[in-house]
């Protein structure tokens, strides 16, 4: 459709909005209330703008203007709002006439009436929408004498978000978002006119995405506690940067102050995350920034470690190691190591000559899939069968699936980018949950948006699939033949599945017969990425799980802390090296010959690869870790120690030598990522659990570092052990009770949490690195309440 | 030139000895100081309630040409505010040696809470004592770091060098 | 007999026509007018009859397009135009709606018919249900009249259980069921999408259009909403023919309306009136004429742009082009007068509180200006505290409103202070710069 | 908070009040009886309590905070108990024409309460509120439920000692229009009703 802004005449797709149309042309209006990926309302009215359109004669031809011979223009009687207005063929937008300014300035002069302006204590100040629009549309002076509404300031939504009701300006984007992104229904507006303001009546807004309102909030009313008042926003390093909180492979900016990470924001993906990240990627990042991390290398000298130079670290250890023989060395990597790290580790056991090396947690069974699914399919697909607790394991997918539900596709980018305002998406859309289907071993939060969900008995994944393969229920009959007919059908599968190598390939046969495309849940940030550079064992006796239990004698461990099973822990006792590579002091650091610094995830640089199979940079935030380094520069420095320029010895280094496999410069990356394909590594398989009193479940908090997360911690209450309430009565335990007790040779802190989507004689407890997901045999008889939950009086 | 202007110029040189003479015996004699002087910066309370001005935006760093100001903000207790409002500066910092007395810091402030004063003898022997914290500058505190340190040393009062009122704008602010 | 063409009547204009008859409000206030045995005893259900058994929706909707009626809500959309913007009939449920959410101040008109006569307007609605073959209907009544929810309720018991609603109506195929629905307290769902939103459950937020309720309404399923007299006036239209209806009134404006005269008048009260009646005759004539000296009439509901008490005006006859070329609006017809001794600022800042009271708060313009700003500066100027500028501010600010909001709800406010800016400018003038008003507040309550 | 949430569910024992409302809508609608749910709380405790709203939350299935959105967003439900007698004033314009603001204040010097306030004993609650639909027959009070209209300041007073005796006049007629003669006004009846709303 041909449409004219100003001077310039574009020619646009039907169904676009007039305000994207302003945008393509190059011009601008101001706006609050519209929100990419959200529906468009036309509550704020600042993007009014005199519009016109040609009218049609009965006939068919265009009203001619007499004077100019063209068609003649029909002005709308009032500015119209452009978020609102679809475009017509020959449609007239004018953003500069007086009018338009007039209308524009008023508004801006009554969004301004009632808004506090205590900019200068605003965390929003400097990057706030209102004070921008305010400068180029607004008079500078205001007219409004009068008291401005008082309300609460510095009211806590939840733990993690601040709300300041005076500095509201009722856009409603916070209250859309709810209901249109993650359908939590957890905020609303109360009261109406003059007095109405957000608010809730749930407690802590339970809601997995609820971050995500402080980043689109055009106003400093939702703030993120966690960087409250930690700095202004132009004093920040902005750093875009990939999360290795879970394997989705979410955009993020990290914003660091004085070498400290003080926020996490969503960063636009529009092939992955959209603009959203969920609560746990956002607000987990306090542990980076704690005072207690380990900044130098360490070294054991009667049997203390003392602070030493990373030469004499690495002089130690090239020592020790020059005394070993082939296959004796262990090196362990954490699965959200980068690319780069694995190719260094792999380069270092080449050099050392030892096949044995892994990266932990992983499953037994590939998380490449022959026919992988990504987002985009995920959130247009017919038919979705989740077999996996995916808004823990990987909640990027719990969002997009909500996508798929809503039955719109992606918005088809512009020239100014995502649209601002898609008139095809709507407040209060209705759902398609006849497209989704949920198994899961317990009651998962994906089962409140799907038609179809199966709570199956733990363990029985096996069964289950195979209902589905031979139809022989009517439930996996229905299934099946939806996942058939679906032009697109996607299978998810997550721990559950993959941790079994039997109903992993049932799985794979399942999406075979349906002609579905499969998502596999990586268990972190790189899984897909080590598996496909075969960080792996060169025989499956040579698994991280033996190299602990006695296949290694000596071990270079990075970000893994396996002493905390005790029966690991005297394992570890007769190594004769143990190298610890962290970024806290632990269990496994307090046996280590030698401890070094390590990096967090938003310190490193590097690659990843999500679930699908998207190779996305990870850039290092300007973060004060000491002396810490990543593991090439581990491997650099145990290099210089053994005279040796070891490949992967930087990050460039591992680039070059992954340039040439992957046919891919992973230092020209673009912004969204690039997929390409990849093959299944030979994964070796891992001796999992088939017994057990408790199931140990994914979770998108990272348990490992709650405690250093203070704001989580408060918010979840610490890690939880989730019981039926019958189940919890019989042990004696009630909730909030905080417990210690040893799970399966590990001693963890838990606090109660009875729930009735808890299947009974089941535990839940969320899963570590360390201890990843699958059945575990806690010890009741071990069960000692640290804090007994305080009686109400 | 004749005598009658050479006895001119004499009687301009003879005029002079029976002036009072400008020099100032510093340091045995205060100096005078113009009153738009811009000397070591005071961070002002609010005089009725006692809590500080200073409300930890950070502006005045921003507007420092030098990058002279460190602030780091926190939130106030309620029960027990320092400042006005939910938030304060929990960490206030000039570094003297940076510092170029230009007074953006002053203009930049949204409260008002810090304005450049008439002290001006702040030379001291380490560089970390040129950073100047908040109680080096609250109101009440008299005197450089080194002019501090000095009259502990010997118990007196704080001696500064100046004589003159402060400027309105300086709240508080004895000399 | 000579003309092959008879001479068309000269319409009906004037309660004095003797051909004149009350018909709507007929029996109004009769004793158990709300019964079903009175109702049909006195020719009730007949017209629905009528149309089920002897019409075809089409038809219907045809009568009602012949007799020119138009909403009688306020907006003056035609009402047969309307229904025949429902899609074509494709299986899916469609609701006809019957807005009763009366709240528009000046207005009472559609109470007596939910309280005295609640059997009329379930007929309508049967016809209305009918003509665009909708099952099911809503009534959606505003919450403060409980009177006319408790007598309506009753009547849809006592229709359901005399087969006047529910299945095989009148020996025939149709059924129809009204789901009779209380509102709480919310002018603003007298807006039909806001109406719509309150009845799923929601907040009573005015909806976007596009999509229109013919498109999406009720349950996002094809809709149309009518008010109260416009439905009960199908009973009508179809009984006695459109030809009836379209003999009174005037070109433009056809049929009869329903005028509710409030403020210092004789005998205020309802009266049914044909179209093209003076306001004249309708303050002097019906109303007995004001009590005391008046300056000012309100012709058709507060958010109608008042006119000065002249000859003019007076004489002006009642129809939509008239009055919209005058600077107003038919609105609903609550004609309200406004005493001389009255202040026009008070009066004013009475009507600006309400639709301040009223706002949902969704649109800026609405919620900062109507509701904070405007009440704000009458407050002010009522306070003795107005300042030079302060009425051009005041225009500026209407202005900046005026056209710009989501729904109509504040232009409704910014009308009537614009027109009484222009009408009464040296009242506002005067109390900017005495500090008082020109007319001071008295007691006005009776005894 | 502790008694709230000791308070018995107020639907339990009223099922068949609850599937009556819920039979009003259909499925696809059943959200539509969030606010007849909560008309028939305030009925009965003159308030609807965060308890309530929970509780009609669980029923619908929808989010308390959606129940509150709503609710707070009509003027006739009440976060707190209203008085026995819940006086209401209308304040718009054609009753301010009649008097409305004098009877304001004539209401709230004899209750001794202002616009919002409930008294002690939980007799009255006066609010003014904007129009309600009797303006040809303004002054209006709304008591509870019931309107008194063309309330003179006699009328007034004789109401009000009414309900302090426990007792709801039946509410008279006394309309001009179209209907005029067709009833007369009857005289103020100290009988029929008491307390409660209609």
């Amino acid at each position: 459709m041909k449409v004219k802004v100003n001077d310039v005449e574009l020619d646009l797709a039907p169904g676009t909005s007039a305000i994207d149309a302003v945008f393509a042309a190059g011009y601008d209006v101001p706006y609050f209330c519209s929100q990419e990926y959200m529906s468009p309302i036309g509550a704020c009215r600042m993007c009014l703008a005199v519009v016109g359109a040609p009218r049609k004669e009965r006939d068919g031809s265009w009203t001619m203007d007499e004077a100019t011979g063209q068609p003649k223009i029909f002005y709308f009687p009032n500015p119209m709002a452009t978020c609102t207005t679809a475009i017509m063929e020959g449609m007239v937008i004018d953003t500069l006439s007086d009018v338009t300014k007039k209308a524009q300035g008023g508004m801006m002069e009554m969004h301004l009436i009632n808004h506090p302006l205590d900019c200068p204590t605003c965390d929003k100040g400097g990057a706030c929408e209102l004070q921008d629009r305010a400068y180029e549309y607004g008079s500078g002076h205001s007219r409004f004498i009068f008291d401005k509404r008082h309300n609460e300031k510095h009211h806590a939504l939840s733990e993690l978000i601040t709300l300041d009701r005076e500095r509201c300006i009722h856009c409603k984007r916070c209250v859309r978002y709810f209901e249109e992104v993650p359908g939590d229904e957890v905020l609303d507006f109360i009261e109406r006119g003059g007095h109405t303001f957000i608010g809730t009546v749930e407690e802590g807004l339970p809601s997995n995405f609820s971050g995500n309102i402080t980043d689109i909030c055009p106003v400093g009313a939702l703030l993120d506690t966690t960087s409250r008042f930690r700095g202004r926003n132009w004093e920040y390093d902005h750093t875009r940067s990939t999360s290795l909180d879970d394997a989705s492979g979410s955009a993020i900016t990290i914003d660091a102050r004085t070498g400290r990470i003080e926020r996490i924001k969503a960063a636009l993906n529009t092939q992955v995350n959209k603009n959203w990240i969920d609560d746990g990627t956002r607000f987990g990042h306090e542990y980076a920034a704690s005072s207690d991390r380990i900044k130098t290398p360490m070294l054991r000298k009667n049997g203390k470690l003392e602070p030493v130079t990373w030469e004499e670290a690495t002089l130690f250890i090239s020592e020790k190691l020059k005394k070993l023989s082939d296959n004796q060395l262990g090196i362990a990597l954490r699965s959200d190591a980068t690319l780069e790290e694995g190719v260094a580790a792999k380069s270092l056991a080449e050099y050392l000559k030892t096949g044995q090396i892994d990266h932990y947690p992983r499953y037994a069974s590939s998380v490449i899939s022959a026919n992988p699914a990504s987002f985009n399919d995920l959130a247009t697909a017919g038919a979705i069968f989740v077999m996996a607790d995916a808004t823990e394991e990987v909640p990027m997918v719990d969002l997009r699936i909500k996508d798929a539900l809503k039955g719109v596709t992606p918005p088809t980018l512009m020239a100014h980018g995502v649209p601002i305002a898609d008139l095809r998406l709507k407040e209060r859309m209705p759902r398609k949950t006849n497209i989704l289907s949920v198994a899961a071993p317990y009651r998962v939060d994906l089962m409140k948006y799907a038609a179809h969900s199966m709570v199956y008995p733990t363990g029985t994944e096996v069964e289950v699939l195979k209902q589905i393969i031979d139809a022989s229920t009517d439930a996996g009959k229905a299934l099946k033949e939806s996942l058939s007919a679906a032009e697109k059908a996607v299978i998810v599968l997550g721990a559950f599945v993959l941790n079994s190598a039997e109903a992993s390939k049932l799985a794979d046969d399942l999406a075979k017969a349906t002609g579905a495309k499969v998502m596999k849940l990586g268990a972190m940030a790189n899984s897909f990425g080590l598996e496909s550079q075969d960080v792996l064992p060169a025989k499956a006796d040579y698994s991280y799980p033996n190299m602990l239990s006695g296949s290694a004698k000596a071990l270079i461990v990075s970000g893994l802390n396996p002493a905390q099973n005790a029966e690991v822990a005297q394992a570890l006792l007769k190594l004769e090296l143990l190298v610890v590579h962290d970024l806290f002091e632990n269990e496994t650091t307090a046996l280590a010959h030698v401890v070094l610094p390590a990096k967090s995830g938003y310190e490193k640089e590097g690659t990843v690869v999500n679930l699908e199979g998207r190779y996305l940079n990870v850039n290092p935030a300007p973060v004060d870790g000491g002396q810490a380094v990543d593991f090439t520069g581990f491997v650099k420095e145990l290099g210089d120690a053994l005279n040796e320029r070891l490949e992967g010895r930087s990050v460039r280094s591992a680039r070059r030598l992954l340039k040439k496999s992957l046919e891919l410069d992973l230092s020209e990356l673009p912004l969204e990522g690039t997929i390409a394909s990849a093959k299944a590594g030979k994964v070796a398989g891992l001796k999992t659990n088939t017994s057990g009193n408790a199931l140990l479940v994914p979770s998108m908090v990272r348990s490992e570092y709650l405690n250093r997360n203070a704001h989580l911690f408060a918010s979840t209450g610490g890690n939880a052990l989730r019981l039926h309430p019958a189940d919890a009565a019989s042990h004696n335990l009630s909730a909030h009770d905080v417990i210690s007790v040893s799970v399966g040779g590990f001693k963890r802190r838990l606090s109660v949490q009875p729930s009735e989507s808890v299947p009974e004689g089941m535990m839940l407890l969320p899963a570590l690195p360390d201890q990843p997901v699958g059945l575990v045999q806690l010890d009741l008889n071990s069960i000692k309440k640290e804090q007994v939950a305080l009686e109400v009086a | 030139m004749s005598v009658f202007e050479i006895a001119k110029g004499m009687g301009v040189t003879l005029g002079h000895l029976f002036k009072k003479p400008v020099t100032v015996t510093y340091p045995e004699q205060p100096v005078d100081v113009k009153p738009r002087f811009r000397g070591r910066h005071h961070l002002l309370r609010h005089p009725d309630t006692n809590l500080e001005k200073c409300i930890g935006c950070s502006l005045c760093a921003a507007a420092c040409p030098a990058y002279a100001i460190y602030v780091e903000a926190a939130e106030n207790d309620p029960n027990n505010p320092t400042s006005a409002g939910e938030r304060y500066a929990s960490i206030y910092e000039i570094n003297m040696l940076r510092c170029i007395f230009c007074g953006f810091c002053e203009e930049a402030c949204p409260t008002g809470a810090i304005v450049l004063g008439h002290e001006f003898e702040l030379a001291d022997f380490k560089y970390q004592d040129f950073v100047y914290g908040k109680p080096d500058m609250l109101v009440g505190t008299k005197g450089s770091k080194w002019q501090r340190r000095e009259a502990e040393k010997k118990g007196k009062d704080v001696k500064i060098g100046l004589k003159s009122g402060p400027r309105p704008e300086l709240e508080g602010v004895d000399y | 007999m000579s003309d092959a063409v008879a001479e068309k009547p000269k319409a009906i204009t004037s309660r004095h026509d003797p051909r004149f008859e009350v018909t709507l409000y007929k029996y109004i206030g009769v004793e158990n007018s709300h019964t079903l045995e009175f109702y049909q005893s006195h020719g009730g259900y007949e017209s629905a009859k009528k149309a089920i058994t002897s019409m075809k929706p089409v038809d219907v909707v045809e009568e009602m397009k012949k007799s020119g009626i138009r909403g009688r809500g306020g907006a003056g959309f035609p009402t047969g135009l309307k229904w025949s913007f429902m899609p074509p009939v494709d299986g899916r449920q469609r609701y006809i709606v019957c807005n009763a959410d009366e709240s528009e101040p000046g207005s009472c008109k559609d109470r007596y018919v939910l309280e005295d006569d609640p059997h009329q307007l379930i007929e309508g609605m049967i016809i209305a249900g009918y003509a665009i073959s909708a099952t099911k209907g809503v009534l959606y009544i505003r919450g403060e009249y409980y009177l006319g929810y408790e007598r309506l309720y009753k009547a849809i018991q006592d229709a359901k259980a005399a087969g006047l609603l529910g299945k095989n109506l009148f020996g025939t195929d149709f059924e129809y069921e009204i789901i009779l629905h209380r509102g709480a307290g919310a002018y603003i769902c007298g807006e039909e999408s806001a109406l719509m939103n309150s009845f799923e459950g929601f907040r009573a937020n005015p909806r976007l259009k596009p999509p229109f309720p013919a498109q999406a309404g009720v349950y996002s399923l094809p809709t149309t909403v009518n008010n109260v007299t416009s439905l009960a006036s199908a009973v009508h239209i179809i009984g006695k023919g459109a030809d009836w209806f379209s003999g009174m009134g005037t070109d433009d404006s056809k049929g009869f309306h329903h005028v509710q005269v409030s403020g210092p008048a004789k005998r205020r009260g309802v009266y049914e009136v044909p179209m093209g009646i003076s306001y004249r005759e309708i303050i002097f004539d019906l109303a007995g004429g004001p009590t005391e000296e008046v300056k000012a009439f309100i012709p058709g509901g507060s958010s109608c742009p008042m006119f000065p008490f002249t000859d003019q005006y007076l004489d002006m006859p009642m129809e939509y082009a008239s009055v919209a070329k005058a600077g107003s609006m038919l609105g609903t017809g609550g004609i309200m007068l406004i005493p001389q001794n009255k202040c026009m600022v008070d009066a004013l800042y009475n009507v600006v509180r309400f639709y301040a009271h009223e706002s949902c708060g969704k649109c800026t313009p609405c919620r900062e200006g109507v509701s904070t700003w405007l009440p704000s500066m009458y407050k002010k100027m009522l306070a003795g505290l107005g300042e030079k500028g302060d009425l051009e501010l005041l225009e500026d600010v209407s202005s900046n409103i005026r056209g710009r909001s989501f729904c109509p709800l504040a232009d409704a406010c910014i009308m009537p202070v614009q027109a009484s800016i222009k009408h009464f400018r040296p009242e506002y003038e005067y109390i900017i710069e005495h500090g008082k008003s020109m007319y001071p507040r008295q007691s006005r309550w009776a005894d | 908070m502790v008694e709230l949430e000791t308070l018995k569910p107020f639907f339990a024992e009223r099922q068949d009040v609850l599937n009556e409302i819920l039979g009003r809508y259909p499925d696809y609608g059943r959200r539509s009886a969030v606010m007849p749910l909560l008309w028939e709380v305030q009925r009965e405790e003159r308030q609807v309590n965060e308890a309530r709203i929970h509780e009609i939350a669980e029923i619908l299935g929808i989010q308390p905070t959606e129940v509150k959105g709503v609710m707070s967003f009509y003027s006739t439900y009440h976060e707190h108990a209203i008085g026995k007698y819940h006086l209401q004033i209308c304040s718009t314009l054609a009753c301010s024409l009649a008097g409305s603001d004098e009877m304001y204040d004539f209401i709230s010097e004899e209750t001794g309460l202002v616009n919002g306030e409930t008294d002690r004993q939980g007799l009255f609650s006066i609010q003014k509120v904007e129009c309600l639909g009797s303006c040809t027959t303004a002054p209006v009070l709304q008591v509870n439920d019931t309107y008194y209209e063309r309330v003179g300041k006699s009328r007034c007073q004789t109401l009000l000692e009414a309900f302090r005796r426990g007792e709801m006049p039946e509410p008279w007629r006394e309309r001009y229009g179209d209907n005029e003669g067709a009833e007369k006004a009857k005289p103020l009846q100290n009988t029929i009703k008491t307390g409660g709303n209609a």
